[in-house]
């Protein structure tokens, strides 16, 4: 069976990948949470995934408000970065895995996931960015992506979002999934979005480290506190665009009761975005 | 024992109360769909052309009602937030400026870049 | 609150449509069909439905293999009868209820079942063709429709569809939500699809009168039977459209566990769909 | 106790074993996508129009083989889903001649229009 080795969980800012991409991760302004990636980066190397899930939300690229999914799984043999306004990102085109992403469908769906299934699909910032941190170099720099993707969005743009504890029994699908697959795949997950951020309305700017850092202390031991939060305690605790940490809690849910921190950084700010990141391992 | 509406009015009841927040659910998912189509559209460069040669005139292709177009036209973030405007959509019209989500959120506090600036990297001492 | 007054299920078939726009329900061939369709448009005129909410599936209008949901909700103002390859048909745009329709949104996605929602939508002829059936004279003819409606799909074309279970309790969830809403409106549930055909492949035209009369046997009294019954076995009974009938077990899990019949209707064939339909209400 | 993938290969099996049936899967979904989706442009009527002007370049725009291409040309619908064809896109081929589904019941059963009515009708007995 295919085996999850891991889960790295990330903040994903469109100006992070403008950073990245424009050269500026020594500028003093990014200095300090670039420096932050490098022991995920070794993390990611040496977990040497295979296939790589990442469960993150789109912003406007493929999703419109006149047909919102709550979650979609996406199966074709290729995705690239897309235009979301500014262009697409100048970066390598992400190989599927076809086979797997069907496996998982139909293992979704028998558990009674109610899922958008993709054949075409591309990706924006949500996606792109955590693959840079993850598996590219200081400046995000990569000649190509040393894993297979396969990508899950979740609604973060339209309430109602999935509730979290939604989010979290979805993680454990995914993972009664994984486990279920004939091959030896080495499976990590990436969960993104968050931590703290509001950028509509007057209250826009809003970050509160006081509850990432809470959130980041309960996430490995005690995910049922996280879960039991609803939905408006999120917008008001970590910002309206904060709610995205529902994301986290699907790659919680296909962890085991007991994970192991392997890494841990928080950066407060990336633009309007408290940046948090995790690496964790099943105990 | 709470019903299901019970905790579904809760859950919203506790963002509708935010201080400038505007819970983006279906009814404010309904009050200007055509401000929202017309962002989303700008994901396309050929129409990012098109608006830059013409703003009113992609405006009028797309719906927006007078009152809406000058918001736009006004590059007025919070008043098209207040319009109906989702931050995801409205932001691919700042991109055409361009205009980072940081000029967004100075001007939605009513604030200059500058100090805007500052009062997210204020948050670094917490 | 809201009311569940009652149930029709009928099967939805293009040329259904096309005999009624082009005039030729007292045709040999069409009229036995249309001759028990009179008792139904009765039972629908008495219950008066303020609310139609329509249970069917795209066949390949709005949803393409691209981006297939399992379910979708739509709460778009209007409605109209799309291009399916052969024109739209010339029948009135239907009204909706965008807010019974967020209600019921916010109370599926609140009972863990993941929608997409719509804002935009046009329907095709699994939509159209009951409405017609249900709401319009001999030929289909009506000058406006006499119920605002809400669109539900349901995937029928791409595997894996839902289970019949998962659509039964989607059924039930949508009584929950119906009971729920703070208003008097009188509530009507069309499932449509089925019963047994098949269009694709050299077993084109299977149809199995035995099997649909066990389930329309079943229906009212034990539902159970067929919800137990897996989707393979659907297709081979069934066939592999016949499939649909899983949008029966949708508006079947919104009712009560005692209904009783009204009326029901079985004729073979309309095409190469063999055409059932029945009335039912709680008991 | 029978697994999660017991079941699912179980339910797959029953399908996938009737003759004349090709389950539409994911296996199948991925085989021959640009016929399906050529088939769903059809629905717009612009495009009818451009593949009866053309049908081999309308088919090669949309990036059609030259196997897919030649079963489109000789309306082979037995044949196009073998090689992938989902029926309702395919469907809006034959809307374009027009044909109805009973043309393409009746080819797909390698009979004549007149034969497959009766099948079907011969059903009224059971
Ligand atoms: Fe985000
Ligand atoms: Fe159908």
């Amino acid at each position: 069976m295919a085996q999850l080795v891991g889960v790295m969980t990330t903040s994903h800012v469109p100006s992070i990948g403008v950073a990245m991409d424009t050269g500026l991760t020594f500028d003093p302004y990014w200095k300090p949470l670039f420096d932050g990636y490098g022991p995920a980066k070794d993390f990611v190397r040496d977990l040497a995934p295979d296939i790589t899930i990442v469960v993150y939300n789109d912003h406007g690229l493929e999703i419109f408000l006149d047909r919102v999914p709550t979650f979609g799984v996406a199966a074709a043999p290729e995705y690239v970065s897309g235009d979301e306004g500014w262009g697409p990102r100048n970066i390598p085109a992400f190989k599927g895995d076809p086979a797997f992403s069907w496996h998982l469908i139909e293992h979704l769906v028998a558990q009674e996931f109610d899922l958008t299934m993709y054949q075409e699909l591309q990706v924006d910032h949500g996606f792109t960015v955590p693959m840079s941190i993850a598996f590219g170099g200081r400046s995000g720099e990569i000649a190509a992506w040393p894993t297979r993707v396969v990508p899950i969005n979740v609604n973060c743009i339209q309430y109602p979002l999935p509730q979290p504890r939604r989010c979290f029994k979805f993680g454990q699908a995914i993972r009664r999934a994984i486990d279920a697959y004939p091959g030896h795949e080495r499976v990590m997950i990436l969960g993104t979005g968050g931590m703290s951020h509001q950028l509509q309305g007057e209250r826009a700017g809003f970050m509160q480290p006081a509850f990432d850092r809470m959130f980041l202390d309960q996430f490995a031991p005690n995910p049922q506190a996280l879960i039991d939060l609803p939905l408006g305690t999120y917008m008001k605790e970590a910002g309206h665009e904060g709610a995205e940490l529902i994301m986290w809690l699907v790659a919680r849910g296909a962890m085991n009761a007991d994970i192991n921190e392997v890494y841990r950084h928080y950066h407060v700010s990336a633009s309007l975005t408290a940046a948090g990141l995790g690496c964790y391992v099943n105990a | 024992m709470e019903s299901l509406t019970d905790q579904i009015e809760a859950d919203k009841a506790i963002a509708r109360t935010l201080p400038g927040t505007y819970l983006f659910d279906g009814t404010r998912a309904q009050m200007n769909f055509a401000l929202n189509k017309m962002g989303m559209s700008l994901k396309h460069a050929a129409n990012r052309r098109a608006f830059k040669a013409d703003e009113r005139g992609y405006c009028q292709q797309y719906g927006l009602d007078d009152a809406t177009t000058a918001l736009v036209l006004a590059r007025d973030w919070i008043g098209m937030v207040h319009a109906g405007g989702n931050i995801f959509f409205i932001y691919k019209i700042a991109s055409v400026d361009p205009l980072t989500m940081q000029h967004l959120g100075a001007q939605q506090n009513g604030l200059s870049l500058e100090d805007f600036r500052a009062k997210l990297n204020a948050y670094r001492q917490s």
